[in-house]
């Protein structure tokens, strides 16, 4: 692995989304256009200056649609260019943008149009029940699981092992449900309160109805270029300075849940490149994966920005709000903005670098911020995906 | 482009059944065989990163990735999985190596149609949901429209089409791979009913199950491995459209592709003796040929025998798709094992390989090797 | 695991399961709201790049190659058989008893089309069509 | 950050007034289990839990795997593990797999299985139902706890051929 020394400079230079929402009328192909169109308006290019695209999309099962990639390339702009489809579960979100980096910086591209879509709504009876097929068919899918058990599995045992209450963990879904309340794309910004949390309908004990990210549609696209394309055409390009990615054995009912090591290997190989020896005190703002209020806290750790077990005590001082010393998902995160898996990780990304252009409008956090980091996580307890980022 | 080595190979399968291993035992079989050829390195210490192609409707199982790192030796590494054709995974894994990421990256691709039960309605949810899901009765139909606009363009006839089927199965004989390799002649195709007008079901590559893993080396790094690798001089792959906006009759995918990467290859497309080229549907052979850029009249040129060895340019020596069965995904890295074995043989310096994502797709990739 | 493997039929098992949701719904989007109303009206509805001026058939949001939106316009080119291919056996070979014809409808000089069954009349590339049926597929007849 | 966010949004009442297209899918497999999770399935018809030791590392893998991930190497040999083991978690449900709401909930767990001891980080966990009311779910007092499996009457091969873990007073 070579240091930041060798790598082509590649830059962040436009990104575009669409409104998250439940249930949207337009097609898959549609959404992504709408969020490509909003990322090279924002570029200043257009679709005849793009000549790679990168889609994310997560199961197929969700919008209906068998090879996705294909289907989806018509509205991400992919005709007649190098296109395709990358899929790391959850952590699809930040895999594109890192596809997108080594796009451009291999050489082989130069200004690529990143996309990622969801629509979950199609499913019927409830997207929840297109889940039970991630599970292993023989061993695993005949006892029937719902999505929300591996969760509530993973956070009872980060209670149990770091003496954790529920009221601590409610505090992430009141922080970033907040935060959401400045986001014109959120979906589920609301002003809610501990108490709201615990009243909420029980789904899995210990998950209930308020602490979970809602199912969305929406799409999400950034414009990734080299460096001499970045500087003709923006005067604030966003660099993407660390990349990582790990996937760990399938067997997650054999490890540790209480703590994702995954998480921490894609983060060092990020921080490495980006050349970080102490996240806690050089990242400036983040965006970690936050489906459930927990995961945020359990990735906090994960990602070494707090010792294990001890995010919670950061998260009470206010370290993580939007005027602390690191900003924790100041878009509202998935619990705030919506979830729309593969969409929901990107949003995160365009998060972060809309903080480092100083253009995230009445999200932006009060400190002024040099680096920043956006993470998502995915598949079976098992996949994690860090992207560092600097103005 | 910078060249990248492959230094390494190994498959598994190549059978109508492989019942005895499940798909994670397949990929750990290929994946052993591969890492021994590259001179038995370890993946847990020599290898950065692992990508893998499948998709989930192929595997049964939603984010199919999942199961990805493990037969590998990936787990709690990077692995990543690109949802297309196995030569795609190499595009990434060529990608990841010359931005720097990685020294050695392992592509892997699996395929076990024999455990799906319900083919026809799978690849007919990948048609367009609202276009193009017209519940017709052979859901190969696409290829139907493709072939009869071919044959108007490049006033190609049926006989052509059964004069390809003749010399990939028997090409196949002499390749281990090649399942449904056989003696025919001319008649014996032509003596079928249509399946699809103008295809029977002998112009139709069969599935078969097989995983193929292949080892990855920057070019300083590539000797250490094997002191024979073979080099990728160039590759890029091409989406073109929807079904009804994309050009029928022409694969204009493989042309895009191809003149990328002969650019990346600085290769000049008459010095190319020996072409690797999706062969799902007979017709699909002479279109790709033409597409490529290796024959300006595929049809003449094949009926004057210049697509058999010592011809023009020898076009699926090894058999093909068609002698070899088409093993979803990895149908591109089946067409790259056989170009590299054809290239350890000495029978050629330099050959081209072009994948074909198949019905409903107008996808493909195009790869340059040399010895 | 290479070395230890055993063939015998009865120590080999599969297990049968599905990966599917009941079913699905999908919305036609916003270009398909106008083609389809338009539909009901024995209507083929396009749309029209202000950019380049391409029309394309069914109607779509936004151009493929300038990537604007579009606008929704009546289109009354004839139409034409670009390709057809004609189904005589399943996926699993059996003979139909009706062979299908099965082909992509172009309109005049627009760009895309619609599929279709044809019903009666000798198929050609080129041929022109009357549609009998305004739904997807479309029914025709050569004229 | 662009002024007017695009996308309709829909209220469920609403898809009546707009042109949809209904579908039924239709993927059916017939997953082979190969080598490995035959064996384990043949082994819960006879009332044994069977997994797969790497002599290497001396990881103990159940569900079985023909190969050890860590060491990448083969497996050496089948091992019956016992049918008990620790509550590593445990959870309620009260939502089933389609999202509908369940009066009685499900309770679900992992269950660390001797041979391992409480200090590995790795160890032979299997996913299954937890025989439990939800009151011990709730005050967390079953992690930890020892269960034994409960086996059905009739077996047919299936991880659901147990019943559930009970806790061993």
């Amino acid at each position: 692995m070579r240091t930041n020394l060798y790598f082509r400079r590649v830059a962040v230079i436009g990104a575009g989304l669409t409104l998250f929402k439940r249930r949207l009328l337009e097609t898959p192909q549609e959404l992504a256009w709408e969020a490509s169109k909003k990322a090279l308006d924002e570029a200043g290019l257009e679709l005849k200056d793009i000549d790679c695209v990168v889609i994310g999309s997560a199961p197929d099962a969700f919008d209906g649609v068998h090879m996705k990639g294909e289907y989806l390339s018509h509205g991400s702009g992919g005709i007649r260019k190098m296109s395709s489809r990358v899929f790391v579960g959850g952590a699809t979100g930040v895999m594109v943008p890192i596809t997108a980096w080594y796009h451009v910086a291999s050489g082989l591209c130069e200004k690529v149009l990143a996309v990622a879509e969801e629509k979950m709504s199609p499913a019927r009876p409830h997207p929840q029940s297109v889940f039970r097929y991630i599970w292993d068919p023989i061993i695993e899918k005949p006892l029937n699981p719902n999505l929300i058990w591996i969760f509530a599995m993973e956070m009872h045992r980060y209670m149990h092992v770091n003496k954790i209450t529920k009221e601590e963990i409610a505090l992430v879904s009141v922080k970033n449900k907040k935060n959401a309340l400045d986001n014109p794309y959120a979906q589920a910004a609301a002003n809610i309160t501990v108490d709201d949390v615990l009243k909420s309908e029980v789904l899995v004990w210990p998950v209930q109805l308020l602490d979970t990210s809602p199912v969305s549609d929406g799409a999400a696209a950034m414009v990734i270029t080299s460096e001499d394309v970045a500087r003709r055409y923006t005067d604030t390009p966003v660099w993407i300075e660390g990349v990582g990615w790990t996937l760990d054995n399938t067997e997650w009912t054999g490890r540790e849940l209480a703590y994702p090591r995954y998480l921490e290997h894609a983060a060092l190989m990020a921080y490495k490149m980006a050349g970080i020896e102490r996240p806690n005190k050089e990242i400036d703002v983040i965006e970690p994966y936050d489906p459930f209020d927990y995961k945020e806290l359990h990735h906090i750790e994960g990602l070494k920005i707090a010792k294990r077990g001890e995010a919670t005590k950061l998260l009470k001082e206010g370290v993580f709000d939007k005027d602390g010393d690191i900003p924790s998902s100041p878009s509202g995160g998935l619990l705030g903005v919506g979830n729309p898996i593969a969409a929901a990780g990107l949003m995160k990304t365009i998060s972060i670098y809309w903080q480092l252009k100083g253009t995230a409008g009445r999200m932006q956090v009060k400190k002024p911020v040099r680096t920043g980091l956006a993470q998502a996580w995915g598949d079976l307890m098992q996949a994690s995906t860090v992207i560092v980022m600097r103005n | 482009m910078q060249k990248v080595g492959i230094v390494g190979v190994g498959w598994y399968g190549f059978r109508p059944n492989t019942r005895e291993v499940s798909f994670r035992e397949m990929m750990f079989e290929a994946s052993t065989r591969a890492y021994a050829d590259a001179g038995n390195i370890n993946p847990r210490t020599d290898v950065d990163t692992f990508i893998s192609c499948q998709e989930d409707f192929w595997e049964g199982i939603a984010i199919a990735d999942e199961f990805a790192p493990d037969p590998l030796g990936g787990a709690m590494r990077p692995t990543m999985t690109v949802t297309g054709d196995g030569l795609q995974g190499i595009l990434h894994g060529v990608m990841h190596i010359l931005s720097g990421l990685s020294n050695v990256t392992v592509v892997e691709s699996h395929a076990k149609p024999s455990d799906i039960l319900t083919m026809k309605e799978i690849i007919d949810f990948a048609y367009d949901p609202i276009f193009g899901r017209i519940g017709a009765k052979n859901v190969h139909y696409l290829a139907g429209l493709d072939a009869v606009k071919y044959m108007k363009m490049r006033n190609a006839r049926r006989e052509d089409f059964a004069k390809v089927v003749v010399k990939n199965k028997r090409n196949g004989l002499k390749n281990p791979r090649a399942s449904f390799a056989s003696n025919l002649t001319e008649n014996d195709v032509m003596n079928r009913d249509y399946v699809i007008y103008p295809l029977s079901d002998l112009d139709i590559a069969k599935f078969v199950d097989g995983a193929v893993v292949i080892v990855l080396a920057s070019e300083e790094v590539a000797r250490k491995f094997t002191d024979t690798p073979i080099w990728i001089e160039g590759i890029y792959s091409a989406t073109d459209s929807t079904l009804e906006l994309s050009s029928l009759g022409e694969a204009k995918y493989l042309k895009i592709a191809s003149e990328k990467a002969y650019e990346m290859a600085k290769v000049n497309k008459k010095e190319i003796k020996a072409a690797f080229v999706d062969d799902t549907y007979s017709y699909k052979e002479l279109q790709h040929v033409e597409a490529l850029g290796l024959s300006d009249n595929a049809v003449a040129d094949l009926r004057e025998g210049e697509f058999e060895e010592g011809g023009k340019v020898a076009v699926n020596p090894l058999g093909g798709l068609l002698a070899e069965g088409r093993p979803l995904e990895v149908s591109g890295l089946s067409l790259l094992l056989d170009a590299i074995d054809y290239l350890k043989e000495g029978k050629a310096e330099k050959a081209v390989v072009a994948s074909w994502r198949g019905v409903p797709t107008f996808t493909g990739a195009v790869a340059v090797v040399s010895r | 695991m290479s070395w230890d493997k055993v063939g015998r039929e009865d120590s080999l098992l599969t297990w049968k399961d599905v990966m599917q949701a009941e079913e699905y719904v999908y919305t036609v989007g916003v270009a398909g709201e106008e083609f389809f109303n338009g539909l009901k009206q024995k209507k083929i509805i396009g749309s029209k790049c202000p950019k380049c001026g391409k029309v394309y058939v069914p109607a779509r949001l936004y151009c493929e190659d300038c990537f604007v939106k579009n606008d929704f316009v009546e289109v009354n080119e004839k139409p034409y058989i670009d390709s057809f291919t004609v189904i005589y056996k399943d996926e699993e070979g059996n003979k139909l008893e009706k062979p299908q014809t099965v082909a992509l409808i172009r309109f005049g000089n627009t760009k895309g089309g619609i599929l279709a069954y044809v019903s009666e009349g000798e198929v050609d590339i080129g041929r022109g069509v009357e549609i009998l049926e305004y739904k997807i597929p479309l029914i025709v007849r050569v004229k | 950050m662009s002024e007017t966010p695009s996308g309709t949004p829909l209220k469920e009442e609403d898809l009546k007034k707009v042109n949809t297209v209904v579908y039924k899918p239709k993927a059916e497999y017939a997953y082979s289990a190969g080598q490995a999770q035959s064996k384990f399935l043949l082994g819960l018809k006879e009332k044994k839990i069977i997994g797969r030791k790497c002599n290497k590392c001396g990881r103990v893998y159940v569900p079985p795997r023909m190969y050890c991930d860590d060491c990448f190497r083969p497996t050496d040999e089948w091992v019956e593990v016992k049918d008990e083991g620790i509550v590593e978690t445990v959870v309620a449900s009260f939502i089933s797999w389609t999202r509908e709401r369940m009066e009685k909930p499900e309770i679900v767990g992992v269950i660390r299985l001797f041979p391992s001891s409480d200090r590995d980080w790795v160890f032979p966990g299997l996913f299954h139902r937890i025989c439990a009311d939800f009151e011990d779910v709730k005050n967390m007092s079953l992690f930890g706890k020892k269960v034994k499996a409960v086996w059905r009457e009739n077996r047919v091969g299936s991880i659901d051929d147990i019943e559930c873990f009970e806790v061993v007073k």
